[in-house]
């Protein structure tokens, strides 16, 4: 299953990019750890309202070194900023405006992801904790409470396992709920179908995705090179 | 009603062994860290701790699971990302070597839970972790269309909160992303103890930017404000 | 079981004054609507905090006319003040906090109190609206939540009739709620032996006060004058 | 994210025919007495009304149900108190005709469902109303040693709530007891519509003295304060 050859694919920044061409204008997003935190820096100016988990709305750009707020952070505890709106609730409104269906989108970090659109992303077995503890943090509460999850990750493992799969094997964050997978070398869609491979990164062709990928691909009609 | 504690050892004097104990704060963020130092030169043994985590973005957790004070922690994001950080830390390690009975839940989950103790409510069915690992043991249920898991609330025999402000009476007011746990946590906790960067008299808060009503806070300590720059490993 | 003559009892404002001696400092205290309110004219300067479940805690006096706010009210309707550390919330936290065993002691009227401390006191079905519909208000709410339920009524109905029964007639609010009842005639105590007769009016004995109570009382080895 | 409209009438305008609208309001607090009233003017039929009372404080609501326009009330304290006034109520009446159809929850249940529909919680166990009629064709079940009804969550179609101040964004800031339904009513509608006396630009409302997050406000529309005299009969 592995490719013999490392695929070139996207920046993570570029990743961050193509996701943020999918949000819509209006819509209220939160931004999960790792790649998808890279969003923010592509929609500034753009109507779309960012939550931080810890309990913010309306979160601003990093902080520069000289205005960060010890009382001000995001999700990842990274020193963030305000933009005019901020506001600001407990965890717990927090989380009852996240499982609300508050949440047009989320867009989360995974481990692996399956055909059928399930999540893993929370625990990763090879550390050796026992099997039902570990960082679950907000992750499962987003994936079945936002109205679209975006699953965005490196293709394969650092040792080169597709992360694309027929069925999770890593313990699952939720069922059924990825909708849309964008990866450093693919944009891939979960349908009832089957995953539809809708776009490919420059230089990179369908049998190469495939190649690193298990469940098999449908090849969409209008294939076309990542849009950025 | 004056609920000033002269210090923060008086203020966690009491805590028996045994005890539950919610403790706020969101990493960095609104972490009642004078309260958690009393408790480790208090030292009650056998404790449950209820918080988000055990050690990223802040070690003095650790030092209560370090201390050999912690029987069982309740947590949402325990550990350090980096597991060769992790190794190293007392939690993981008295996790892994089974000294430290741990039990873990979706973030909204588990500050649900403590909110449901304070508000009076037994149980409730979220839809989160249905399929997952979170459901083992739990009751299924369906509503609509939907799976929901039933969880029970959970009520600490104390609360160690955060804020900005308060005045005598225990109202407080919490600082941006500060406030994280601290109001379902206050209104959880049996004996809520608030550590508080400024006291000021009661008529000097403005009553409708009350975070927490002063009803769910039994002790007020003042602390300095804390310095630190926000981050996790 | 009615008595043949009308026995004079307290006001309502020295019933209000019982009360208010049985409230302890430190507390937090919610009056329902009716002879509770009044408690309020009893207590200034002590230390006792009241709740109004509109979203309020340490409610003042009521307004006098010049003062009056439209958006300051107490759970009647009536203009109320501040005090220096009054606070607002919603009318969920208030019951939260209701339901959550912060009331330390609530006050509230009763058309029916049984022996064995049910109170009913939301619906007269004689009004004649269907049985499962009428004012609940907060009541159920106090009755289950507060850690001390005392009811100050008047000790029979206009007609005449006992509230005090062995068994409410009437649609109750809550089972086995009420520990102390404080009426114009008599202070009785709800215990697991039955209702005790600790105090009587002024001018009003034992016996007159046995003959407008449906159940037999235990008359308290200490049975006193009312203490005001 | 500019969610100002032009007028009250606007912003009731698409209400359908089988809606059901949360009405926020304590008696005469916090009523968004011009969005009722814009309601009248619409003219949608059969709705449902999921509000404290249907008349006591404040007329407006019994004027929907004089106008014919109410299936069912879901309510805490529907009924004016003086059975003479409630005599001539036309809520009293279509309830007594059987042309109304009424449910009654105790206050604290009322606002919970609400707040779980918002909240993503679909049900919940509360102390409240065991023993009463309350408990009539309701699951009873024990935990520890007391029981507990199942209440489930009750999600409006519409929120009509009341601000003080608000931001275009949405976000709202209410004042001292006017607050009451308006938080979880406003997170618990598909479609909230804020009547608010001042709107300003974002950046203008303090981000830690916000009652409501813009996020469950769909629709703001300015109205003038209103001026009456609290009093109920």
């Amino acid at each position: 299953m592995c490719a013999d050859k490392k695929l070139k694919g996207l920046s993570r920044e570029l990743m961050a990019l193509r996701v943020a061409n999918e949000l819509e204008d209006g819509s209220y997003v939160n931004l999960g750890i790792g790649i998808p935190t890279l969003v923010s820096d592509w929609i500034e100016g753009r109507d779309i309202i960012l939550q931080a988990e810890v309990g913010m709305l309306n979160t601003g750009p990093l902080a520069t070194q000289d205005r960060v707020e010890q009382d001000l952070i995001n999700a990842s505890c990274q020193p963030v900023t305000e933009l005019p709106g901020s506001c600001y609730f407990s965890e717990c409104e927090s989380f009852a405006m996240i499982r609300g269906g508050y949440m047009d989108t989320a867009v989360l970090g995974a481990l692996q992801v399956s055909e059928k659109g399930d999540l893993a992303g929370w625990q990763n077995p090879e550390r050796g904790l026992p099997e039902d503890i570990g960082n679950i943090g907000g992750s499962m509460d987003l994936a079945v409470g936002a109205r679209k999850v975006i699953v965005a990750m490196m293709h394969v493992t650092n040792e080169g396992e597709p992360k694309i799969r027929t069925e999770c094997t890593y313990p699952l964050t939720a069922s059924g709920v990825v909708t849309l997978i964008v990866t450093d070398l693919a944009v891939i869609s979960v349908t009832p179908r089957g995953l539809v491979l809708e776009e490919v990164a420059p230089g990179v062709t369908a049998e190469d995705v495939q190649s690193v990928t298990e469940p098999r691909l449908i090849i969409s009609q209008d294939l076309a090179e990542i849009r950025l | 009603m004056d609920k000033v504690y002269p210090s923060v050892d008086e203020a966690v004097a009491d805590i028996p062994d045994g005890a539950s104990i919610a403790i706020a704060g969101f990493f960095t963020a609104g972490t009642p860290v004078p309260l958690i130092r009393a408790l480790v030169r208090q030292g009650a043994k056998d404790l449950t701790v209820i918080c988000m985590q055990m050690g990223p973005g802040n070690e003095d957790i650790n030092h209560l699971v370090a201390n050999k004070q912690v029987k069982k922690a309740i947590c949402n994001y325990p550990f350090y990302r980096s597991a060769s950080r992790g190794a190293s830390s007392p939690t993981e390690m008295a996790v892994r070597a089974g000294e430290l009975e741990m039990e873990v839940f979706p973030m909204g989950t588990f500050i649900e839970k403590l909110r449901a103790a304070g508000a009076g409510i037994a149980a409730f069915y979220t839809p989160t972790g249905v399929g997952t690992v979170v459901e083992t043991g739990k009751e299924k249920r369906k509503f609509g269309d939907r799976e929901y898991l039933l969880e029970e609330a959970l009520k600490p025999d104390y609360a160690f909160v955060y804020a900005y402000k308060s005045d005598r009476m225990g109202n407080l007011v919490c600082h941006k992303t500060a406030r994280n746990y601290t109001p379902e946590m206050a209104a959880a906790g049996k004996i809520t103890i608030a550590a508080v960067e400024s006291i000021v008299e009661p008529g000097q808060l403005d009553g409708d930017a009350v975070h927490v009503p002063g009803v769910y806070v039994q002790r007020v300590v003042k602390v300095d404000r804390p310095a630190y720059f926000p981050s996790i490993d």
